[in-house]
């Protein structure tokens, strides 16, 4: 088992979750973050204050946490590099990380392991 | 002289208080040459229609908040904007052709007003009106229902429509629905005005606020069809707290809305207010027990759900309506539109913030019930005037002939203009801009740059 | 004809201003039977009239905005719905028999009042009152008050009550707390009214509605007990922004309360917008110097709570103190409630957002400090009526009789009440429901959806 | 008595009503000795200025959301306070002397007013001024104005400054500046409304209130320099969505300033509150169209921006310019105040939310460009004062000289007061205290509790 | 050391907190997030629309971050399953992630290891 | 490749990512989140309830995720031990916990690994 998170753009958190779904990835945990990449901020020319283009540094993005099974890995990885990208790729799209999963459990059932992904 | 008075001269309103205009005309010389007449400034009443302007301005800010906590966080902006857009757009227009195609003298065989002295208001500077109000005020007061009524529709298709669409819409929507409607009901050679013995009972705008704004809105809704993912996927109100408090502003501009409706500061006005404070007191509490009853629990967006039907039905009511006839109808209002939300629900159509829902629903509901308690000394002025008998049933045609043409006409006009915004500049957004939100795609901008770390 | 004209007579609540009602009758027949004595209607007394009703009204939502910001996020919409749900609720009570047991003719001993003729205030439709407004108008105003004040009490025991005993607890305590105090302190035939020389001072409600709200609400809080984890649990409030818009709105609506509550528009009313403003700046003045020299740092809700503390304090005083006076009093308030929240702390008692604290501490204070700024000319008039002779001290004792009696019978009867609320409906909510909070467990709905992702 | 009479004749604000007060002496004995003339109170003039003081109260709210909104999340209630504060803090001053020094008669050879009746408004408790309303009552909407002033200048400085010297700074703005300009502009013995041929136009305030707050900003803003990260790093607003309902109460507010500076509830009243509305509506609407234009996108905070524009251009012109005059002002306004926007960029001082860049800017254009636009009757009338002819060019040079005046006056004076308030209890936030922000440093509070778990 | 992340209902945070505080562990981390599960959007009853039940499927949910030494790691997921159910266990009552810890640091002492957990 | 979180106090929220910044590590995401340590409360003075001090025990914290290379680890968690200080070090200051990382991909390249951190 690991856990998949994704740091996306906002706007494109509609079509993230749909692909995954397609992908047959229902599970997710997302969460608002604000993200801080090296050279992204010269280069967003969505942020209008007073008429006045701003060079932004702390940007809303949205957090996505999956826990699979080690074959859905890939899956979600892929679902998501097909569709949280503006065009073929802008700074700024994001980032995947992965890391190993130990135990998960059930809540409402207490079944643990695989099963309760 | 007499000539240039009667120009001015026209019926306002409130039937029970008609007011004529006469004029201190300044002739150019810069010597004042008083009219035959002379009317006086009343102050009160002056200062209560001015309170009245403030007021129903109020409202606006009032229905952005309403609305624009109902959407999802991602359109709340460009929701409010659709209010706000309306108060410097319309408020424009109005000045410029509104007033003038609304309260004009009748033209194009009556479908709308037109008087040149009203264009940019030239000719009303020194014109009082004999109820001793400035005439200025009275276009003022007039053209905050221009500005909101366009507003309450864009609750029908909330978080799909392009901002300039929107803009473009709102235009044609004023200039041809609005100000001929506007034009019939309260000018005093409308043809609604003068339906049946004493003309259609629409006080404050029943036919041409609510009813009109919830027809378009129910057609838009229809034409534009539904947000992505309606009805499966939630969408759940950004701000519910902000709705509250909208809530709030709106009652209290209704005040204005309603009681300054009467034009004046008497018996008349207090009777509006009364009522109007009446009906929403009792449209909020029925909802309260409508869903207590049914659901197990009462809402906050079921009580000032509850609160606008009742200030919805009161609206075209206030005039003729007493305190009992208030708390029926705003009781029954918050039951029909209840239950006028299954129906939605059955028919799948996306009014998304239910403008047609609240304010076609009660506006036609108001419309129609109202005859069933209006004032007896209402009912015996009318019969006096129409050759001594008027009964319930013949005001009940006049309203529904109202009602009918009012709904008939915005039906059509406003799903001609639809397809023409559609088609030229674009209305229903596309799917991607839907889905990254009206803030990001139409304004570049977030409404809460609190929920992120700054 | 006399006799029906006195039915209506009866003095309104500024003595200065004695209005006495006259009636216009209009008969079935239709036709118009003047009265020996035709009131003219005053456009600009009605005017203010109107507008302090709306503003009276805007309180309310800026109450909800107060007491909603001061709360856990969890319980924000329960918390707004008790502003929200008087406004409904009493809103409708107050036509049915609210109006007639405050206003009517004394009954059952003078213990309230009632006038068959008030209820749906079916009476009044054509009357105006002496003062030249429409008695429909005072009607509302005084409804208004009505509204706000069982929403005051909610502030103190916030968080932890079910919306159906919060419902049921209101409408018994309006009826048989508010409107006999209402019937008591400004009916003409009420015993306090008639106390000592002149009666007891009470301009715009400090015992009707401040200290009989703070008093109810100290009672609850210490019947219903704490909520689970105070004090040793922090409770942060969820959006001090809110409650500043909402301290705002309050100031605004509360010229509204103390000035409307002249009946006028003049001398007395602007005295009252006097002296409401500056005690309101006083009072925040002062608890920003308190907690700058007692913390080190001044803090946004010690600002509000000293702009509350002013305004309670000038409202009983409103129509007697000058703005020296004011000064004084908005300043002492400040201190004296500032005081009185180390009590708390120390008795341990949950008066969650300081109902008593500040209604009640502040009320009282006023209620008596007022007689030591009293205007000369009111000394002078009161002891003209009374003899030749009216001191300080006796009015300290008219004053003190008219607090304790309030505070008593709040006491007393708020306290039977609440027992029968929680042995019926239940008032409490379970530990479960107030752990998942108000808006959850009541309302099914959460406040601020944009918290989280859409 | 002719003496005592003329003690308190003073000319209003508006030329055109020009209101002598007169007495109604409350002799010490109790008797009632009427002066000469007695001045009827005019209830419906008076309803109209006690409403438009609440409206004008309303403003600071307002003004605390629209500031409040657009600075980052960790100063919200920092921002919000320096308008609260103002209305405790300037509230208290303005009886203390603010009204004396500016509306008393000339002392210290004009630089500012002093009548010793005036102090905490001792002898004003029974006067009724000729325009039939209470001084109280103009003496309180005038401090209203007091009170906002300096809450506008906070915008220059946002996010950086100590409250403690906010506090000292306003104190000392106020008396120094602010209450001099005052009398200069509107007391009848004032050099600026004595110029040329009817005075300065200033209608309602665009030297005193928006140029002088303006560019005290500015000099602010140059002296205490840039926040830290400005401009490389974004400062996003934190919450939009209040900066609009902000704009709302402001537009609202807004008649209460400019038709209420009518002093009157006439036909000056009601061109005021029309210009005041349109001016609105066109500023908002053109800045709409030139960030669409410009950007392709039109922004929420263009929008409201554009109001502001129209607001203020217009409020030095209410009094003088018909309607097509407003919509020409309010639209150039947005048109000077978008390109002024790109100088600030370059010239690189932080003047964070545009105190200078639209209170300055649309000011001084609207105090100059007015005269274009000034309504036939008025030249007329001045001319006919100043021996038969009055020019455009002329009336300039007058306004010309009333805006050098006023900035030159304020420049120097807020200048050294900053530096003053530097040097003594510290103007300027440490490093640290910046970065936390100024709630958790300055407030020991966060305003908004729901962003967190509770 | 190990760091155990539980998904739960957010009417369930209070009493997951005090049983955590019963079982000892007092020092947790906790934040918003939004959650997506298969099933349970149709059995969502508590969300009423305008009086209309909706079908929500983004649903808010608390995150809870606990890191805690090996031996206390059952005794957390213990506590929390007791706790965060609904009755016997409802659909939407969340779920437990358990990873590896590698390092622990106190920033006030820079201490570090399982006696700064 | 690592993945450092560390939970400090929200003012010295600015002071981190500037000394981060420094420290050459550009990358961050930071979020909200909500903390729960066990003898902080009765000393938390800064949080003023109506004048009167008030014991806390669900405080505001700021979370800063930051996923690095190896030789980036110390480094980050070094700047973050020197700016999260509050003084000598205050009871709240925080923490900082550090997971093993297993993959690392930029969306807008698809690029993985070391060069994608
Ligand atoms: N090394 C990292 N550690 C933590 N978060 C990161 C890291 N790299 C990227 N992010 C997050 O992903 C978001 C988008 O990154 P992006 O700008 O697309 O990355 P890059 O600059 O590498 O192309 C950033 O705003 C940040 O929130
Ligand atoms: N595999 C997963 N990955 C990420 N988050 C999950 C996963 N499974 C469940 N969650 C989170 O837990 C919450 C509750 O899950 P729940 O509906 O109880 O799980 P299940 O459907 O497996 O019974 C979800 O809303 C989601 O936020
Ligand atoms: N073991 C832990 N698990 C999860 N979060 C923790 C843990 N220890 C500390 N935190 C987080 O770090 C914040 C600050 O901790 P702090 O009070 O400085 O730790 P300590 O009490 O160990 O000195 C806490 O509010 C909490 O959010």
């Amino acid at each position: 088992m690991q856990l998949v998170t994704a740091i996306i753009q906002p706007d494109k958190l509609d079509e993230v979750r749909e692909e995954l779904v397609v992908a047959g990835i229902t599970r997710i945990t997302t969460s608002r973050v604000t993200g801080h990449g090296q050279h992204q901020d010269q280069h967003d020319s969505e942020r209008l204050y007073r008429g006045q283009k701003v060079m932004p540094n702390l940007l809303p993005k949205v957090r996505i946490d999956i826990a699979c099974n080690d074959k859905f890995v890939d899956i979600a990885i892929e679902a998501i590099l097909r569709s949280a990208k503006h065009g073929d790729g802008r700074i700024g799209d994001g980032k995947i990380f992965v890391t190993e999963l130990k135990r998960c459990i059930r809540i409402r059932t207490d079944e643990s392991g695989s099963q309760a992904i | 002289m007499e000539n240039r008075g009667t120009i001015f001269t026209k019926y306002l309103r409130d039937p029970l208080t008609i007011c004529r205009v006469l004029v201190l005309i300044l002739l150019s010389s810069g010597t004042l040459l008083a009219a035959e007449e002379t009317v006086a400034i009343d102050t009160g009443t002056t200062a209560w229609m001015l309170t009245s302007t403030a007021l129903v301005l109020l409202m606006v800010p009032g229905l952005a908040m309403f609305y624009g906590g109902l959407v999802r966080t991602k359109n709340v902006l460009g929701t409010m904007m659709h209010s706000f857009a309306a108060m410097g757009i319309i408020g424009v227009l109005w000045v410029v052709l509104g007033y003038s195609m609304s309260f004009g003298k009748g033209v194009l065989g009556g479908w709308c007003g037109w008087n040149p002295d009203y264009f940019l208001l030239r000719g009303i500077d020194d014109v009082i009106m004999e109820c001793g109000v400035p005439e200025y005020v009275f276009a003022m007061f007039q053209g905050k229902f221009a500005i909101i009524t366009p507003a309450l529709i864009a609750g029908a298709f909330a978080e799909r429509v392009s901002f300039r669409g929107y803009c473009l819409y709102i235009v044609l929507w004023s200039i041809l629905i609005y100000n001929p409607l506007c034009h019939w009901v309260w000018a005093s050679d409308g043809w609604i005005f003068n339906l049946g013995a004493d003309g259609a009972i629409d006080f404050a705008g029943g036919t041409v606020v609510h009813i009109s704004a919830g027809v378009s809105g129910l057609v838009a809704a229809f034409y534009l069809g539904c947000r992505r993912g309606y009805p499966s996927t939630a969408m759940h109100p950004n701000n519910l707290v902000m709705t509250l408090m909208g809530a709030g502003l709106l009652w209290v501009g209704w005040f204005g809305f309603n009681a300054g409706s009467a034009v004046s500061s008497g018996l008349d006005t207090a009777r509006a207010l009364t009522v109007t404070q009446v009906a929403a007191a009792a449209g909020a509490t029925a909802w309260l027990i409508i869903e207590a009853v049914h659901l197990g629990k009462a809402t906050t967006l079921g009580l000032v759900s509850g609160i606008l039907a009742g200030l919805v039905v009161i609206t075209p009511a206030a005039g003729v309506v007493k305190p009992a006839g208030a708390i029926v109808l705003g009781m029954s209002a918050s039951l029909v539109c209840y239950l006028g939300l299954f129906l939605k629900e059955k028919m799948g159509y996306d009014d998304s913030l239910d403008a047609f829902g609240i304010h076609g629903v009660a506006g036609i509901f108001g419309a129609l019930a109202l005859v069933f308690f209006i004032r007896e000394s209402w009912m015996q002025e009318a019969a006096a005037g129409f050759g001594g008998s008027w009964s319930v049933a013949q005001q009940l045609l006049v309203q529904f002939q109202a009602v009918a043409a009012t709904i008939l006409y915005s039906v059509v006009v406003s799903g001609i203009l639809i397809v023409v915004v559609e088609k030229t500049v674009g209305f229903r957004l596309s799917e991607n801009a839907e889905k990254s939100g009206m803030d990001h795609t139409l304004h570049g901008e977030h409404g809460y740059g609190l929920i992120n770390l700054n």
